[in-house]
């Protein structure tokens, strides 16, 4: 699975990309986000509000009960602020 | 049509190419969204040097036409562009246009504001606010949401 | 600023000159009024050639600065612009911009929506339509009654 | 009193100005229409149709009731189609 950061989350988490094989228990993204917690500090630091958090998989904004695929392009972002 | 670019572009030039001679429009509304100076009261003016975007390519270029193609399922719109650049932006350069050609005004108009609040609460871009003082991530703007509930 | 004049502008260096520098100024919602074909489905398309826009030089000065003031009175506008053009124009040509300045993106788009309202009933601009069967005096358009009718 | 006309109002009487001493008994608009009339077929073809015509005194949109001095400038036009 390739994991995409943006904006403050990449630099709190240090990288814009990882892949990952994912241990078999993670079935949603809040699975995903709470393992991905236990990676350290920086991960911590970026998900310690996830009810701010903005997950898209596939390039499609998703809720956090959203199942996931080995092969999904997930990414974390905070709320976008374009235009 | 969709670009995304770090250049900057003619306005002029763009309008020009949007109603490409079709003899039917007669109505053009467009936005032009500028690095401004922040609205905080506490300091003085001007500490805003530059600005950096950042976007999420793949998916700003999806959801971008996709809101595009809401706009025309809306109204009847003859063309229209939406222009949104990245990178490093300084006070009062151009940072998205978006223009609308129809052959009435009230196409054009709503069309155009509806593609701002919908690019606003929808594209994913994020603003990183360079000032004297240190960077901040710019924080998003209820009023944008609400502005974006207006057209559900 | 009013313009009143024969002469093509350049979109790009108006909205130039509109933001003059100030860091303020974060929005710009612009529309541009352009000759177009008539909407006669009874005839063939293309049937305008071109359109001759007659005025009352005085009377025109004077309500395009009283509606530039009524919508600096209703919004937060840094500044704002009208071009509106009068002489014999070919299709497609620009007859009319209205470009407002803003902190914010709703006040430039409602001013600039409420500019083009007030115009199409109370400047004193009359459209005459020289097609291959002859000249005619535009109607006016009960829609345009209505636009108006909405900021009162 | 001057007198503009425009658009066609201006091609049906013939001229885009005219200069007169008004008689003592005009005192609103709609007398001075009555009495353009009197005046030939291009006016009255002019002001066939009142009700659709817009009046302007000194640069300001009045109603026909308003009262004129001699000093005033008085245009007569169709419906505004600008912008």
């Amino acid at each position: 699975m390739k994991i995409l950061y943006f904006a403050w989350l990449r630099q709190r988490i240090g990288t814009d990309t990882e892949e990952f094989v994912l241990p078999n228990e993670i079935e949603t993204v809040e699975d995903l986000i709470n393992w991905l917690i236990t990676r350290g500090s920086g991960y911590a630091d970026a998900f310690a509000k996830p009810e701010i958090i903005r997950a898209a998989v596939n390039l499609e904004y998703v809720s956090f009960d959203h199942s996931l695929d080995d092969e999904d392009e997930v990414a974390f972002f905070p709320p976008v602020t374009g235009g | 049509m969709i670009k995304v670019q770090k250049e900057d572009f003619n306005i002029s030039e763009e309008i020009e190419s949007l109603t490409n001679g079709d003899s039917a429009i007669g109505a053009i509304s467009t936005f032009v969204g500028l690095v401004r100076d922040q609205d905080n009261s506490e300091v003085p003016t001007s500490v805003l040097k530059s600005m950096t975007l950042e976007h999420y390519p793949a998916m700003t270029e999806k959801k971008l036409l996709e809101i595009e193609t809401e706009a025309k399922s809306r109204w009847n719109i003859k063309s229209s562009l939406i222009i949104h650049r990245y990178g490093q932006l300084e006070l009062g350069e151009k940072i998205v246009f978006v223009a609308c050609a129809s052959s009435h005004r009230q196409d054009a108009f709503d069309a155009c504001n509806f593609l701002m609040d919908w690019l606003k609460t929808e594209a994913p871009f994020w603003k990183l606010e360079e000032t004297h003082s240190g960077n901040d991530w710019v924080d998003k703007r209820e009023s944008d949401d609400k502005a974006a509930e207006r057209w559900k």
